[in-house]
């Protein structure tokens, strides 16, 4: 393989890698792409920023041909193309790791690289497992990275699953002679800080030999590893800034159009009385299969959050208080009383809301409409005895699409028809409209969301605690669980190892959770 | 439906300014009609193969005969609805002409209530067993059908039992209003309140909620095995009912009575354009796709077609009714 | 979704508003009450022979029979299947008596006993000319009935008892035998069964080791018969079959198992056991004739159809008889070969000749 | 058994890693059971311990191990296949009137049986084109087939049953080697075969991949449909070799010949521990199911059991067996279908 040595170029005018120039989508009553253009060099990592809806997927989908424009022009590398399918983009070099990832996890690792060009790995329909190791094996070698090619997929980390994503994406230079253009959609935002570490060392090394394009919500990390950065908005392009001496809030400003808030995490909004509430949840050594004498303690009106990296046991733990994972010992009372965990419905009846992590799989129903989506839990708020009243429930999820600004066209439009800050608004909205919450658990609340969607997730979740509902976060970043959290309970291997305070004004750095993470 | 990585590939794009409305397109309307397009479309080619066959008595004939498999598959939506299979409907309904036989000299009229309670309660132990033991609906239905097999041969002595008394369902065989037959009226009812009552509490956004996407509607509270459970009641107090009609028909109880209906049962719920994978289909459908179903089982060969090709075209029409009552935007992946 | 209530309780609506209306009544509109006996003209009438399914020579050879009829009097018969579902026989039935009745002759192989009382009301109420096979419960009484002309049938303990014995000869008056059962649910293997309990002890050297069902399935038979072997070995000297298909089914599990020491027999005399009592492998088999039942259904109704005869002229032992049978073996083999209908069996006075007497 | 496929934890694979519980007594359960089973039996009865009986249910799962083989790869997909008694029943009339027999001239002898394995596969083929054309699910279209299938059957047979003459194909049930009959040793190979296909060929391991994660494959630019054809043809190829052996050892053509193996090859699958919903088991696994289901069938004879009751305590042992191997991998909030 020459992959490595494919950057000492040697035509004398570098051509851009790729080129996107007057790009229009427009989809039944909207225009998603309003001729976007960008320019993708040799050798480069380019950060694409956005909000949510600012066209970014469907570029992307038009970059890897899952998306046909209606009009405009891609050229790879001086020549203009049309890509109709996946495997029309792979012909020209473009290759992307997609936000969910695509691997298929009942296949080895070996056979996720190869899949769809297997090349010599197979001859006349029959595999040759000793040439698709090795073909795989060089692709992972590539990125150095040391996973077993024969392992199945889901026995891996999720980090070394990205890794086997990257690896395969590189396989299209085994359909080019030419450096690849990689695009890594949101590659950070299922992955802990360390395994992001890893990834960026992974982007660098992949400028090497390849362009990268580099999606990311995070700003921090768009600046950290990209050399330029194209932003998008309403479907158009409104500049590019090199990275160099750039921070956060310029981008940010662009992106929204105007200056972002300083106060991102709405700390100005936090109140805090002298008198410590009473404590609300009170759990004393929870164990379970992956966690042991967990002891924590929520007070009304108080934010936790949960720290610690991958296997640290922290979901479980948010999940076992939802009663939705088993607890094998321990107590666990809420205002006193012995909360049921043996199936969700004792949490729920309780006034313990959870929003899970994988919003489109465990948090929402896609098919079924907003209203139903946001009504699903708590009946008596729209039934008179055991009818549901269509007045009652209609009136109830207006007034709450009212509240938190639920961007939809109807109550009753397709809930997977909103974009995710709405979706996740409409989860979260599930467990308010009765009034009688006492705890939520929020699992990864803005994975996936865009700058102004977080936003206004962090000020529902300062609204809510104001409100004397006690909360426990399992943050998306070190930074979010810092600034949202008034403790922060670490997690290592199963057990709670440390708390530290985390008050506003005397804020630890991640540093310091870093330390006490590994 | 596996749960899919990448949620659909091009389906969101332009989520963002959601100018989607929430009405359902023409096209959807359409496809909603699909399966009553399907009936009169058949009934129109029965028809044209032979004349005499639309006749007021030939219907009424007709919307007779389907009423068991009517109450048969209704229940059994239930089921898939939930995003499960009920296989054992028919094997139930044999073993309850059995019950209903073999009860009715000593209980009346109450029979009926007690055979349809009996199925009803075999149904939520499959419910039970499924949710409790988390074995595949499949997996315990199908062991269900063999064991309410066995369970009806040994208890009638592997031979039909009869139905002397006759008073206790003779109503089944009225008319209403002179041409309505009285158990396809029951059927219809059958239909409705279920129907109604789904619809009418927050069983329905429940039961869908269940079929297409179970670990959601758990994490979101709502009471997803209870909701299973009471399915599985429903199928099997359904099948008991259908066990009625049949004793009724027949005159007779037998372990084998209704062995034959499953796949009808299951093809008619198909037909109708309910997901076999949960959460998008309705009980009306399935009323639909139950006359479609009984059309084609009698209809082809009273209008001449042999044997042979009755199975044949059967085979064919089937397919293409399914290809054109299933509302594809619902279902993404097609197993 | 949304449009479900409307319809929902526009149907309840409609549906109590009519039965409020007009209450309920006993009778479809317009049902045909029989026509006037023996008032049909020949070419009016519309044979219909059913059977189980076409996919078996007995009942294939049986619809034939049924043709060859329908062909002597100048007619067409309809050949109707129910693969075996008994459901799907009643609703046939049930559309076919939909239809015009005046003139309909129907001669039915019941799927079981009790699918044969539906049928029977059914043709009561609208007027069919219904002659039945085998099938029948025993409390039910034809002269119950006016268009319920005949119910044909064979005396199972008897042929059953004959292959018993023919088979208690051919091992030498003793040793072990296996017997197959058909489906548990009909009379026809129950009555068979009897029978062979009879022959049992009239044969107290004969030693039944086991009995299974193989449901008349040829297939089904094959495997238990492999089971039965292994466990039984060598004590196995016959093997009692229910029918022929099973029968063929255990002789194909005796070549497999290289046993040809076993001796088989069977009832129904399809063509295959025919052969395979000419060529010596199995001894024996029962004929029922079915291309004569095929025809003699139609036959006695179309002869009161056509006023011809009357019902009331036929003799209570006629309505419900065995029909004769015969037990063929290697000497008579011949003899069988190559069923033929005989057009003098459907003429309208000899229509019972075949009666070995009313059905005790 | 090093296949790569053998390893798996979950029902529906979660977004992360969870703990790897009951890993091995999933893929263990089936083979123990069997074991249990079998000893059970043999120390009820002796009639079922002797070599002949062991043979006899080797023989007698011949038929039903071929079927399984075929319906094993469809439900690696996720999808269902109901098309046995049709493609069965249509390829055993197929083969009864081309090799020589007692209806007609023919005598064609291997080509006779080549024929009727392709109408099985191309039968096969209309269940998979109607599938991936119509987007009709395989639920339907497999019932479709069937259905058609037993009508083209009964057309061949046309009153009349056809007896084979052709000592080749009649000598298959008859002739044994090593103890066990030639058919016997044509299911062993078609296993072997099946496992192959699913171990090394593209086609096996992408039937495997769709039942995992369709849509990846879709990104990936594989085109799936062709695949999911060709798993339809592949299966219908194994159910008309099983028609065909049927035949051989009934020397005969009967229309009913594949009645009942579409539920028990699904129930043996099952058992053997394929999950119908895709993406888990394999052809090894489905030949255990098999063997367990045929010595159940066989124990049950061999012990003494009422014929009445038989069906009932097959059915009891096969949700037993399931839920033992379920039970260890439980979760709560898994989602069971």
């Amino acid at each position: 393989m020459t992959s490595v040595t494919t950057n000492l170029q040697d035509g004398p005018a570098p051509v851009n890698a790729l080129e996107v120039r007057g790009l229009v989508k427009h989809y039944p009553g909207v225009k998603a792409l309003d001729g976007v253009d960008l320019v993708v060099r040799q050798n480069e990592v380019l950060g694409l920023a956005g909000e949510n809806g600012a066209g970014k997927s469907t570029l992307l989908k038009a970059l890897v041909g899952l998306v046909r424009p209606d009009a405009g022009e891609i050229w790879v590398r001086g020549e203009k193309v049309k890509l109709r399918s996946v495997v029309d983009a792979a012909d020209h070099g473009i290759g992307m790791v997609f936000q969910e990832q695509s691997l298929v996890p009942n296949l080895t690792a070996a056979e996720n690289i190869v899949l769809g060009s297997e090349g010599a790995g197979v001859r006349r329909g029959i595999y040759r497992w000793d040439t698709m190791r090795k073909l795989a094996q060089e692709q992972l070698d590539k990125i150095g990275s040391h996973i077993d090619p024969l392992a199945r997929t889901d026995s891996l980390s999720f980090a070394d699953r990205q890794m086997v994503e990257i690896a395969k994406v590189l396989r299209i230079e085994e359909r080019t002679s030419n450096p690849p253009v990689i695009i890594l959609d949101e590659p950070t935002s299922v992955l802990e800080s360390a395994e992001i570490e890893t990834l960026f060392t992974q982007v660098r090394r992949l400028r090497e030999f390849a362009s990268v394009v580099f999606v990311s919500h995070r700003l921090d990390e768009v600046l950290d590893v990209c050399d330029r950065v194209s932003v998008l908005r309403g479907g158009q392009s409104v500049g590019e800034v090199p990275t160099a001496g750039a921070e956060p809030a310029d981008l940010h400003r662009m992106m929204i159009g105007s200056t972002g808030s300083d106060d991102h995490y709405h700390e100005g909004l936090a109140e805090h009385s002298d008198e410590p509430a009473r404590p609300r949840l009170v759990v004393k050594s929870m164990s379970g299969s992956t966690f042991r004498d967990v002891d924590l303690e929520v007070r009304a009106g108080e934010i936790v959050g949960i720290v610690g990296v991958h296997g640290s046991g922290r979901e479980d733990v948010c999940r076992a208080l939802f009663g939705a994972e088993p607890t094998l010992s321990g107590e666990v009372t809420l205002d006193g009383e012995k909360l049921d965990l043996s199936g969700t419905r004792g949490a729920v009846a309780s006034g313990v809301g959870y929003v899970p992590a994988e919003r489109k799989i465990e948090g929402m129903v896609g098919p079924m409409s907003v209203a139903d989506n946001m009504m699903l839990t708590k009946q008596k708020a729209r039934c008179t005895g055991p009818m549901v009243v269509p007045k009652k429930q209609a009136t109830l999820v207006d007034q709450w699409i009212e509240r938190l600004s639920i961007r939809t066209p109807h109550r009753g439009t397709q809930i997977g028809r909103l974009s995710g800050g709405n979706q996740q608004k409409v989860v979260l909205a599930r467990w308010l409209v009765a009034g009688d919450i006492r705890l939520l658990l929020l699992d990864h609340p803005t994975r996936g969301l865009d700058i102004g969607a977080r936003s206004e997730v962090y000020r529902l979740m300062r609204e809510l605690a104001n409100s004397g509902v006690a909360t426990v976060l399992l943050a998306d970043s070190l930074e979010e669980a810092i600034g949202m959290s008034d403790r922060i309970i670490v997690m290592n291997d199963g057990r709670a190892t440390k708390e530290v305070s985390c008050p506003s004004g005397g804020k630890p750095t991640p540093l310091d959770l870093v330390k006490e993470m590994v | 439906m596996s749960t899919p990585v990448i949620t659909e590939p091009a389906s969101n794009p332009a989520a963002e300014p959601a100018v989607v409305t929430g009405a359902p397109t023409a096209a959807q309307r359409v496809t909603s009609f699909m399966p009553v397009i399907a009936l009169v479309a058949l009934l129109a080619a029965l028809t044209i193969a032979d004349p005499d066959f639309l006749t007021q008595r030939s219907l009424t004939a007709a919307v007779r005969t389907s009423a068991p498999l009517v109450v048969l598959a209704a229940g059994a939506t239930l089921v898939v609805l939930c995003g499960g299979i009920d296989l054992s409907i028919a094997a139930l309904c044999s073993l309850s002409t059995v019950f209903f036989a073999m009860w009715l000299p000593d209980l009346g009229g109450l029979t009926i209530l007690v055979a349809v309670a009996a199925a009803g309660a075999i149904g939520a132990v499959q419910g039970i067993a499924h949710v409790v033991l988390r074995i595949p609906s499949f997996v315990v239905t199908l062991g269900g059908m063999s064991i309410f097999s066995a369970v009806a041969l040994v208890i009638s002595d592997a031979g039909p039992i009869r139905v002397i008394d006759r008073d206790a369902t003779g109503w089944l065989n009225l008319y209403v209003a002179g041409y309505l037959p009285m158990s396809f009226f029951v059927a219809l009812l059958v239909v409705a309140v279920i129907s109604l009552i789904i619809k009418l509490t927050p069983l329905e956004s429940f039961v869908r909620a269940t079929g297409y996407s179970e670990s959601a509607a758990r994490l979101a509270g709502t009471p997803v095995d209870a909701v299973k459970v009471a399915a599985f009641t429903v199928s099997g107090a359904c099948a008991g009912l259908a066990a009625v009609m049949l004793a009724s028909r027949n005159f007779s109880g037998s372990p084998t009575m209704a062995d034959n209906l499953l796949l009808p049962a299951v093809a008619a719920i198909v037909v109708g354009g309910t997901a076999i994978t949960g959460g998008h289909g309705s009980l009306w459908r399935s009323l639909a796709g139950a006359l479609v179903v009984t059309l084609l089982r009698v209809g082809l060969p009273i209008v001449g077609v042999p044997s042979a090709w009755e199975q044949i075209l059967y085979g064919a029409i089937i397919v293409a009714a399914v290809a054109l009552t299933l509302d594809r935007s619902k279902v993404l992946i097609i197993k | 979704m949304k449009s479900i209530s409307r319809p929902t309780a526009a149907v309840i609506g409609l549906t109590l508003a009519a039965a409020a209306l007009t209450g309920c009544s006993e009778e479809a509109g317009g049902a045909g009450g029989g026509a006037e006996a023996g008032g049909c003209a020949p070419e009016d009438v519309v044979l219909v022979g059913q059977v189980r399914n076409e996919s078996n020579p007995y009942e294939a050879a049986w619809l034939d029979g049924g043709d060859a009829f329908a062909e002597q009097v100048g007619l067409s018969q309809d050949r109707l299947t129910y693969d075996g579902d008994s459901t799907k026989q009643q609703e046939q039935i049930t559309q076919l008596l939909a239809g015009d009745t005046e003139c309909l002759v129907m001669n039915i192989l019941p799927n079981g006993d009790s699918d044969t009382l539906p049928i029977v009301e059914g043709a009561q109420e609208a007027g069919a000319y219904l002659v039945t096979q085998w099938n029948k419960p025993a409390d039910v009484n034809v002269t119950d009935y006016d268009q319920w002309l005949s119910h044909i049938t064979y005396n199972g303990v008897e042929s059953g008892q004959q292959i018993g014995d023919a088979l208690a000869e051919a091992i030498g008056g003793s040793g072990g035998i296996i017997a197959l059962q058909g489906i548990l649910d009909t009379g026809a293997a129950k009555d068979r069964f009897a029978g062979l309990e009879a022959s049992l002890e009239a044969n107290p050297d004969v030693e039944l080791l086991d009995q299974q069902t193989a449901n008349f399935s040829r297939d089904e038979a094959l495997a238990v018969t492999k089971t039965l072997l292994t466990k039984h070995g060598d004590d196995i000297k016959g093997i009692w079959a229910a029918n022929d298909d099973m029968a063929l089914g255990a002789l194909a599990a005796l070549e497999q198992a290289g046993r040809d020491d076993v001796a088989v027999v069977g009832i129904d005399a399809v063509p295959d056991a025919l052969t395979a009592i000419g060529d010596g492998t199995m001894t024996a088999t029962v004929s029922s004739d079915g291309p004569w039942q095929g025809g003699i259904g139609l036959a006695i109704g179309y002869c009161v159809a056509t006023g011809e005869l009357s019902v009331d002229d036929i003799a209570d032992e006629d309505r419900a008889w065995f029909a004769e049978q015969f037990l063929i073996t290697g000497d008579n083999v011949g003899d069988f070969t190559s069923p033929e209908v005989d057009e003098a069996d459907f003429e309208c006075d000899n229509v019972f000749s075949r009666s070995q007497g009313a059905i005790s | 058994m090093t296949s790569p496929a053998k390893a798996d934890t979950d029902v529906v694979v979660p977004p992360r890693p969870r703990p790897r519980r009951g890993v091995s007594l999933l893929d263990a359960g089936p083979p123990i059971a069997l074991v249990v089973i079998f000893a059970v039996f043999a120390a009820l009865s002796s009639d079922f311990r002797t070599v002949g009986n062991v043979q006899n249910i080797l023989d007698a799962a011949a038929v039903l191990a071929v079927v399984a083989c075929g319906i094993t790869f469809v439900l690696m997909m996720g999808s269902i296949d109901l098309s046995v008694p049709g493609v069965m029943g249509a390829s055993a009339i197929a083969v009864a009137l081309l090799v020589a027999n007692n209806r007609n001239d023919n005598a064609w002898g291997l080509l006779g049986i080549l024929v009727a394995v392709l109408l099985g596969a191309g039968l096969g083929c209309v269940s998979g084109m109607a599938l991936v054309s119509l987007r009709v699910p395989s639920f339907m279209t497999t019932l479709g087939v069937s259905a058609v299938g037993l009508g083209v059957a009964t057309l061949m047979f046309a009153g009349v049953q056809p007896n084979i003459t052709d000592e080749m194909l009649r000598g298959w049930a008859v002739n044994r080697f090593l103890g066990l009959a030639y058919l016997t040793w044509i299911a062993v190979a078609c296993v072997l075969v099946g496992w192959l296909i699913q171990r090394y060929s593209r086609l096996g391991r992408y039937a495997y991949a769709i039942g995992g994660a369709e849509e990846v494959l879709s990104l990936s630019g594989v085109k799936v449909a062709p695949y999911k054809v060709a798993v339809f043809t592949l299966a219908g190829a194994f159910y008309g070799l099983a028609g065909v052996m049927v035949t051989s050892q009934l020397s005969a053509g009967l229309v009913q010949a594949g009645k009942g193996y579409d539920f028990a090859a699904i129930t043996a699958a099952v058992v053997g521990g394929t999950l119908l919903t895709g993406g888990r088991g394999g052809v090894l696994h489905s030949a255990v199911g098999v063997l367990l289901v045929t010595v159940l069938t066989n124990g049950l004879v061999q012990v003494g059991v009422s014929p009445y009751w038989q069906g009932g305590v097959q059915g009891l042992i096969v949700v037993a067996a399931v839920s033992a191997a379920v039970l260890p991998q439980r979760r709560r909030n898994q989602v069971t279908k």
